[in-house]
């Protein structure tokens, strides 16, 4: 039987996961994007396990609110990256270092 | 309205509201243009109406009275209990005279010396002013600290601004030394409102604090005052200040600013943690009697003028922080009273001296733009009525009898000899010291054939140098011959400090 | 009375001002008639007050003039105390003063600071009276530092003269050494009376002696002995007494009025004049007597000695003047204060005198002061040669001078004093009083026939215009040598032996010597006809057969001598080493502390280190912490993860 | 539900309007007209100013099923919101035009930020907090890159976005751990469920915690979750940093009142101490590091991650006074910043940004008045009386020496004692050195006075700073 907590570890897995890619990746900021994607999605995991075991909705509303600002998050986030493509040239992660100190 | 019930509101805004209007006028294109004379007698008017208030002051003060006079007090910042209340005692009242009679003099002295923005320069002196007597007459400890702080902000400037070549490591080293000392006293000002639930000084002196409390709260407050005295090994932002600033302010500087320190001890250290200042007693006396002597032989070597004073400077007021200090050594009898009289009077007289040592330096400075000593040589020559302001001036520095110099250091070796022969004795030593490195400076720069062409080329005092240094000399000989005016003033508050001083507050 | 005493004490304080700040308008005259007024009228007036005293027999006055401060029960008062011995220094201060100021209008005639000049002595004179007039030892010490200033002043009067302005900062600070003594003497009386009155003072000075005070933790001293000590080491820096005596002779670069008036007639004299009135305290402790007396014999003899190898006509004097002041000294030492005070005063007279005479052979000679240059003056300047001969031979003592009275009556009282039978303290002064006398002669005759007699070793352009100077400068030298001559023959039965002092000096009855020479007392002329009888007149005699032997008849025997015994001559040559000591010792000592402290402690340690090492460490942390902003994402987002690591690792284990 | 409820929230439905409606105004409006659009916002702004006084709120009045509440906090919060945003625009609008990047955009999402920021005061719930909070981020994001040309202020904003991202990740991971725990997502409830079974105060609700802390520490811009701040801050086009560092640390003090005060503030000995450690390295960083800045936007960067570690400090004691000083530091701290941005703006000109240090060399020649207002500025923000600077740190300190802890205190004194170096260095470089360009400042009249105000009013508020304290105390007190 698969209960709360495989479903919290599986989130937990998830969100580790997520931050991993970010900390280890240094070459593309769309992998980047991409684990922010997975990070929200870990957290929805969370919530839908939650409500469920608590039995209380609230928790599925706000998944997808969570979905909706992922999306529009992705997209500015693409849009950032388009100025920075423009203007760099480039959007390797390591490039990124005009400002520091 | 009736002014003397504001009499200290007065003699707090009067100078700072003619400085705002100094920066309100501003600076005319050159210091000769009419603009600039307008400002000139802005700022000379607002000083000296200043000081005819101060009068005002000195003849409504009565002598006898052992509590606060001239009380003002209004709510503040009501969500933090702070009051804006002044009042003057025999021990603030001389300062505030001090101020208020040394700044016109100040005003006068830098007429025509600055070249550069005079309007700021002359509204930096006057806002000054309003917040030393500020600090000298707050009877709130934030109020207090507010003066306190706010006054860095116009001496910063000064000598950054018109200051010499190494002015602005100078002023930082000032800002920051001060700032550092008192933002512990601010946490001590905390933790006392925390016990108190007012910042009122009088129910800090009425709280009663076990001894650890004490200690903490004196180290805080000692931070603040020991730098600002300047207590030796705090001492070293002092002569950098004093060389680069400009003579203005290292008159300022040397003549009230330094005064702050001794003034913190009597009125907030010995009243409000008399069991903490005990304990630390015997330091502080080491410490005094270090700045006497050591201090002595450093300014012996010094080959910049104002350095020398500078470290003259120091070794005199290490008489004002032993004369409060001994307070301890007396069981009983005479000693406590002389000892922190003899104090609060050598912090008038080296107002008197030291600014009108400073003076003396600038005007020198003003006609060849140095100070040392070296360049200087057989100065009589050319000026002789200058040369004797400056031998007199020294000798008051030397302690000479009859002088202003040495009616202080004449109680308090009196008051230490009682306590211990060998205070008496370390301090005795500045007779020699003091008398050295003075007049072996007055050899160099005074006396001697002339030494090089610039020196010759010297014009003697115009009439107002002569005025400022003649108004100093009268002043000094004054209190040096007959100081009992002053001693009366203070007499009373200061019985009434040492019985204070006396209950514990364990 | 008070009003005179006043005027005393003020005419010549505002004929000094007068001079001083409106010297360029009253112009030269101006400035020296005000100042002669000033003094003369301080004078007569002084003059009329000793006639009270003397034949009016006038109680002492003990007058307060105004209340300077009172603090924590210490009155501090300004005020006169004038008895017979006050009274006495006032009438010597006065016309010693007086005679000067005449005698200054010829010598500094053509000097540019004249005006300053008079007000500068007139200063002095008005100082000189408030020390010798105060009622107590707040005003004492006043005037005390105040003459000190204007000494200080005069010695470098010709500013421009590197020596000059060396010699007035050695003489002050040397004067400070004292005074640091003296100040703390005053605050030990202070401390045990809670007085600084006279009266009071001495009326406690029993209780004094009674307390001890530890200096040293466990070494209760008796209090009275620490004060006067103290109080002597004062004494020391004003008489010049060894070993801060080394600031006379170099005074000698002042003007010669000042060397007569302050460097020998008065300022020196403070400290005897101190010791004297301070008789009450130094009665009651044997120890400091003894320090005294010691002190004092050393100076008598040793500077005498030096006395006999200089060769500037005015230093001669001047190490006469030490030695005679180590008689003084001697005196006070063995309680004869009554003597010490007579000896002063016919001092005051002769030295002065003998110091003017310089003078005048040092003008007729155009500011020539070197001995070996000079000789056979006396038919050019007859009356500088009478007096100046009236002058040494008071020096020496020749009976029948005023010098002779006090010198052979002090010699007298050291022989008889208590100390007899006290073994080296004894033996050591009365020994050194003796030989002095040789000494004295010798150096006196040796400097008096090397001017007056033998060749003229002067150039021809000086013998041209060799005369003798004017009335002002001749007349104080024959109305200083009128009482140098004959004031001792007329003063000494009353001054000395009429208990004339009475109650203004104390001295304890089992000290006593000089009410005990008392009864022995028959007369002047008495004590004239037996003086030949004493070994005192027999070693001045031999004293200056000596010296005409030496520089008269066989002039190269000196030379010889100073061969022979080079290592002596060395050690005198350059005055014991005590200059070395002085300047090399303390003052090189002192700037090389100073220097240590400063750059070693204030900049190095303190400044460079604590408190720019601050500044720098802080700025290098900052270095430190801002290389962590990499400027790279991973970088941030590791951060916030290891935060967030952190605080939950905190929560996990810590929590 | 009734109707009352839209009255209660008619702010931010007013403000939802006026946005439309700027929306469409600024599509007819061409270039060189834009200035029209600043006018039109500057009067939604005032539109906003007019209701947000209109209704008053007496005391808490929770709507829309509790995720909504409305109280005088959040009132003076969104009085002060709106017109920082309003100043922000003014200050912008020349530097704007002067630099060919004056767009609508820029106000129109200054303004959806604002409805972010107002949503966030008022949050009641999770839920909300998260909406508004998100508004605030993304119109934050596309704002740092409104300058399409600029490869920093690109790179800022990536910068920004990624961690921004990041730390909402973590808000919501821990929300879902709190609200798995409490079951709710409203805060009244949770506090309630967590007095209600203290068994609940246990790991798993820390857990979520932490989180939270995490993402309220980015929105301050606290040690360790502060690196996007110094970047941002100089990378984003200087009207930008201004409306960045200006109105959005009000919505994060909202942030922090509304869930770790309202909602768990029955943990509180549990934060407190996290919430103390990070203050306590944000005040260290921000002073040290902001010595070794040259670039006066990034060093205003950190020290403004000092001055949220005063904040933290007084919020960390939990006591009423102390969310009421944090609340006061806050607001003054906020007028301070907005007064320096200004003037770096008043430096800048076509082209040429005015963000290093040595562009404040001799300002006292160039422009004394000006020179004196940064002064001002300066010192407050150093804590040097007369100013309001000093009063918001004086409060703080007996704060946080009221609840105990008097060697914090030594510590924050000193620490400011740092800072005050480089406050200090500003003025230098203004007062005591020769100006490198002599060009004259060039600004409109409307700037000027308003920066004046601006900058004199952190004195008045020093010499009078009763009213604005009793308020904060009436407020949170």
């Amino acid at each position: 039987m698969i209960g709360l907590e495989h479903y919290l570890t599986l989130a937990a897995m998830l969100f580790v996961l997520s931050i991993a890619g970010i900390i280890v990746n240094r070459r593309n900021l769309i992998l980047i994007l991409m684990c922010i994607e997975l990070m929200l999605l870990a957290v929805n995991f969370n919530f839908i396990a939650f409500s469920r075991y608590l039995g209380d909705e609230t928790g599925q509303i706000f998944v997808f609110f969570i979905l909706t600002v992922a999306a529009a998050e992705a997209a500015i986030g693409l849009a950032i990256l388009v100025v920075l493509f423009r203007n760099k040239r480039s959007i390797a992660v390591q490039e990124l270092n005009a400002l520091k100190g | 309205m009736d002014f003397s019930q504001h009499l200290l509101s007065i003699l707090i805004w009067l100078p700072i509201i003619g400085g705002a209007a100094l920066i309100a006028i501003g600076d005319g294109s050159d210091s000769s243009s009419s603009r600039a004379g307008l400002m000139r007698i802005v700022a000379l008017t607002t000083s000296i109406v200043t000081f005819l208030f101060s009068i005002g002051l000195y003849v409504g003060f009565d002598n006898a009275f052992t509590d606060m006079q001239f009380i003002e007090k209004t709510p503040w910042v009501d969500s933090l209990n702070v009051f804006y209340s002044l009042g003057v005692d025999g021990i603030s009242l001389p300062l505030i005279l001090l101020t208020t009679f040394i700044t016109p003099l100040v005003v006068i002295s830098s007429w025509d010396t600055i070249k550069s923005r005079p309007a700021q320069y002359f509204a930096a002196f006057l806002i000054l002013e309003g917040l030393m007597v500020g600090v000298f007459s707050a009877l709130d400890a934030l109020l207090f600290y507010v003066f306190w702080e706010s006054m860095l902000i116009p001496m910063f400037l000064i000598i950054g601004i018109w200051g010499g070549a190494r002015r602005v490591y100078a002023t930082l080293k000032f800002f920051l030394y001060t700032f550092l000392g008192s933002v512990l006293m601010l946490v001590a000002f905390i933790y006392l409102y925390g016990q108190t639930g007012s910042f009122d000084l009088f129910d800090f002196m009425g709280v009663p604090l076990t001894l650890g409390a004490q200690k903490y709260i004196f180290i805080a407050f000692l931070l603040a005052f020991a730098v600002k005295v300047p207590m030796w090994p705090v001492h070293t932002w002092l002569p950098d200040a004093h060389v680069e600033a400009p003579t203005g302010g290292s008159v300022i500087l040397a003549a009230i600013m330094l005064k702050m320190g001794g003034y913190g001890f009597v009125r907030l250290s010995l009243p409000i943690v008399p069991d903490g200042s005990e304990y630390f007693s015997g330091m502080m006396i080491a410490l005094s009697l270090i700045a006497i002597v050591y201090i002595g032989f450093v300014a012996l070597m010094q080959k910049d003028m104002k350095k020398l004073i500078a470290y003259s400077s120091i070794a005199h007021m290490g008489f004002v922080t032993l004369g409060l200090f001994i307070l301890w050594s007396f069981d009983g009898g005479m000693g406590a009273g002389l000892g922190i009289t003899g104090g609060l009077i050598q912090m008038i007289s080296h107002g008197l001296i030291s600014g009108a040592m400073f003076l003396c330096v600038g005007v020198l400075y003003d006609r060849m733009h140095s100070r040392e000593i070296s360049d200087y040589g057989g100065v009589a020559n050319t000026m002789p009525m200058y040369a004797a302001f400056m031998v007199l001036f020294a000798m008051a520095n030397a302690g000479l009898p009859g002088t202003s110099g040495f009616v202080g250091e004449f109680m308090v070796i009196i008051a230490s000899f009682k306590a211990n022969f060998w205070y008496a004795f370390l301090a005795a030593g500045t007779l020699i010291l003091g008398a050295a490195y003075t007049l072996w400076m007055v050899k160099r720069v005074i006396y001697g054939e002339v030494a090089n062409d610039n020196v010759a080329a010297l014009k003697d005092l115009n009439s107002r140098e002569f005025i400022v240094l003649a108004i100093l000399a009268v002043s000094v000989l004054l209190v040096g011959l007959w100081p009992a005016p002053l001693v009366d003033m203070m007499s009373v508050t200061v019985e009434q400090l040492i019985e204070q001083v006396g209950h514990s507050k364990l | 009375m008070y009003n005179y005493y006043l005027t005393i004490v003020l005419a010549p304080l505002a004929a000094a001002i007068i001079a001083g700040l409106a010297g360029k308008k009253i112009g030269r005259a101006g400035a020296h008639w005000v100042t002669i007024a000033g003094v003369g009228t301080a004078c007569l007036l002084s003059m009329l007050v000793l006639k009270n005293f003397f034949w009016g027999g006038a109680p002492a006055e003990n007058i307060s003039v105004y209340t300077w401060a009172v603090t924590d029960g210490l009155r501090m008062e300004v005020g006169f105390l004038v008895d017979r011995l006050t009274v006495l220094m006032m009438c010597v201060v006065t016309f010693v003063s007086l005679m000067v100021h005449i005698y200054t209008i010829g010598y500094m005639r053509e000097d540019p600071g004249y005006q300053r000049f008079f007000s500068y002595i007139s200063l002095f004179t008005f100082a000189m009276l408030m020390l010798v007039m105060s009622n107590n030892f707040l005003q004492l010490f006043f005037g005390w530092e105040a003459v000190g200033l204007v000494s200080y002043l005069l010695i470098g009067f010709w500013f421009k003269k590197e020596t000059a302005i060396f010699a007035n900062l050695k003489a002050f600070l040397v004067n400070r050494v004292g005074d640091f003594g003296f100040l703390l003497g005053i605050a030990g009386v202070v401390m045990f009376t809670g007085s600084l009155d006279y009266a009071t003072v001495f009326g406690q000075a029993k209780s004094i002696a009674g307390q001890s005070i530890e200096v040293f933790q466990g070494t209760p001293w008796n209090a009275m002995t620490v004060i006067c000590i103290l109080l002597f080491i004062g004494a020391m820096g004003k008489s010049a007494q060894a070993p801060l005596h080394v600031w006379l002779p170099d005074s000698m670069e002042g003007p010669t009025p000042i060397s007569a008036l302050i460097h020998a007639a008065t300022m020196v004299t403070a400290g005897i004049f101190m010791v004297a009135r301070m008789s009450p305290l130094f009665e009651l402790s044997t120890t400091a007597l003894g320090f005294v007396i010691v002190i004092g014999s050393i100076t008598a003899f040793f500077m005498g000695l030096l006395g006999i190898i200089q060769n500037d006509i005015k230093r001669v004097v001047a190490y006469s003047t030490l030695s005679q002041l180590g008689y003084m000294t001697v005196a006070l030492g063995a309680s004869a204060y009554s003597a010490a005070i007579f000896h002063l005063m016919t001092h005051a007279f002769f030295k002065a005198l003998l110091f003017l005479a310089a003078g005048s052979v040092i003008i007729a000679m155009h500011h020539e002061q070197d001995i070996r240059k000079m000789g056979g003056i006396k038919k050019y300047m007859p009356i500088t040669y009478w007096t100046s001969l009236v002058g040494s031979l008071a020096l020496i003592g020749f009976p029948g001078s005023s010098g002779f009275f006090s010198k052979d009556l002090l010699i007298e009282a050291v022989r008889d004093s208590h100390w007899q039978g006290q073994g080296a303290v004894y033996w050591i002064a009365y020994l050194s009083v003796l030989l002095g006398v040789f000494i004295t002669a010798l150096y006196a005759f040796r400097m008096f026939f090397l001017v007056f007699h033998g060749e003229e070793r002067m150039d021809a352009e000086t013998k041209l215009h060799l005369h003798e100077p004017s009335a002002v400068v001749t007349a104080p030298l024959i109305l200083l040598a009128i009482p140098s001559a004959i004031i001792g023959w007329f003063t000494v039965g009353p001054v000395l032996f009429g208990d004339y002092f009475g109650g203004a000096i104390f001295v304890s009855e089992n000290k006593d010597i000089v009410s005990h020479m008392a009864h022995a007392w028959h007369g002047s002329f008495a004590l004239l006809t037996h003086s030949v009888r004493t070994p005192v007149f027999w070693l001045a005699a031999s004293g200056v057969i000596a010296a005409w032997f030496l520089y008269l008849k066989r002039p190269d025997i000196p030379e010889i001598i100073k061969i022979k015994l080079s290592g002596i001559y060395n050690v005198l040559d350059r005055k014991y080493y005590f200059d070395d000591l002085w300047i090399k010792g303390f003052a090189g000592g002192g700037r090389a502390i100073g220097q240590l402290l400063w750059q070693r402690g204030d900049q190095m340690t303190i400044d460079d280190t604590l408190v720019n090492g601050t500044a720098r460490t802080v700025v290098r942390l900052a270095g430190f912490v801002r290389q962590i902003q990499t400027g790279y994402l991973y970088t941030y987002a590791f951060a916030m993860i290891i935060g967030l690591t952190a605080l939950l690792g905190w929560l996990i284990w810590l929590r | 539900m009734n109707l009352m409820d839209y009255v209660v929230a008619a702010p931010e439905i007013t403000l939802l309007g006026l946005i439309c409606f700027v929306l469409i105004a600024d599509l007819f409006i061409d270039d060189e007209n834009r200035v029209r659009t600043f006018w039109i916002s500057i009067l939604a702004l005032g539109t906003m100013l007019l209701v947000l006084n209109a209704i008053v709120p007496d005391a808490r009045s929770v709507i829309f099923s509790g995720s909504y509440v409305s109280d005088p906090l959040s009132q003076i919060l969104k009085i002060a919101a709106v017109i920082f945003v309003a100043i922000a625009f003014l200050y912008s609008r020349d530097y704007l035009r002067a630099n060919e990047i004056h767009k609508g955009e820029f106000y129109l999402l200054g303004l959806i930020g604002l409805l972010g920021m107002m949503i966030m005061m008022s949050a009641n719930s999770m839920l909300t907090m998260y909406l508004g909070l998100e508004t605030l981020a993304l119109s934050m994001y596309a704002l740092v890159a409104i300058d399409r040309n600029n490869a920093t202020s690109a790179e800022s904003a990536m910068k920004y976005f990624i961690l921004g991202a990041i730390a909402s990740g973590c808000l919501l991971y821990g929300i879902s751990w709190i609200y798995g725990v409490t079951g709710s997502l409203e805060f009244h409830e949770m506090s309630a469920a967590i007095t209600a079974d203290p068994s609940l105060n246990s790991l798993p609700l820390w857990f979520g915690l932490a989180f939270l802390i995490v993402g309220i520490g980015f929105k301050f811009g606290a040690v360790p979750f502060h690196m996007w701040l110094p970047d941002v801050y100089q990378g984003a086009r200087t009207p930008v940093t201004l409306y960045i560092a200006t109105a959005p640390k009000l919505a994060a003090l909202a942030l922090f009142l509304r869930i770790l005060v309202d909602g768990l503030g029955g943990l509180h000995d549990t934060w407190a101490a996290m919430i103390m450690i990070i203050a306590v390295l944000s005040l260290l960083v921000g002073n040290f590091v902001a010595i070794a800045q040259t670039n006066i936007k990034r060093m205003l960067g950190y020290s403004t991650i000092a001055h949220v570690g005063f904040i933290l400090l007084a919020l960390f004691t939990g006591t009423k006074q102390g969310n009421a000083v944090a609340l006061f530091y806050t607001l003054t701290y906020v007028v301070a910043a907005a007064g320096a941005f200004g003037m770096i703006i008043l430096l800048s000109r076509r082209g040429y940004d005015a963000e290093n240090l040595s562009d404040f060399r001799g300002l006292n020649a160039r422009s004394p008045w000006f020179a004196l207002m940064m002064m001002f500025l300066m010192f407050s923000m150093a804590g040097v009386p007369p100013f309001v600077g000093f009063f918001a740190k004086l409060n703080v300190i007996s704060a946080v020496v009221d609840s105990g802890f008097t060697g914090l205190a030594v510590l924050m004194v000193l620490a400011s004692v740092v800072g005050a170096y480089y406050y200090l260095r500003v003025i230098w470089y203004m007062y005591f050195e020769d100006a490198e360009d002599k060009a004259v400042l060039q600004a409109s009249t409307d700037m000027r006075v308003v920066l004046s105000l601006n900058s004199v009013a952190v004195l008045a508020l020093g010499i009078v700073p009763g009213w604005l304290l009793v308020r904060c105390i009436q407020i949170l007190g």
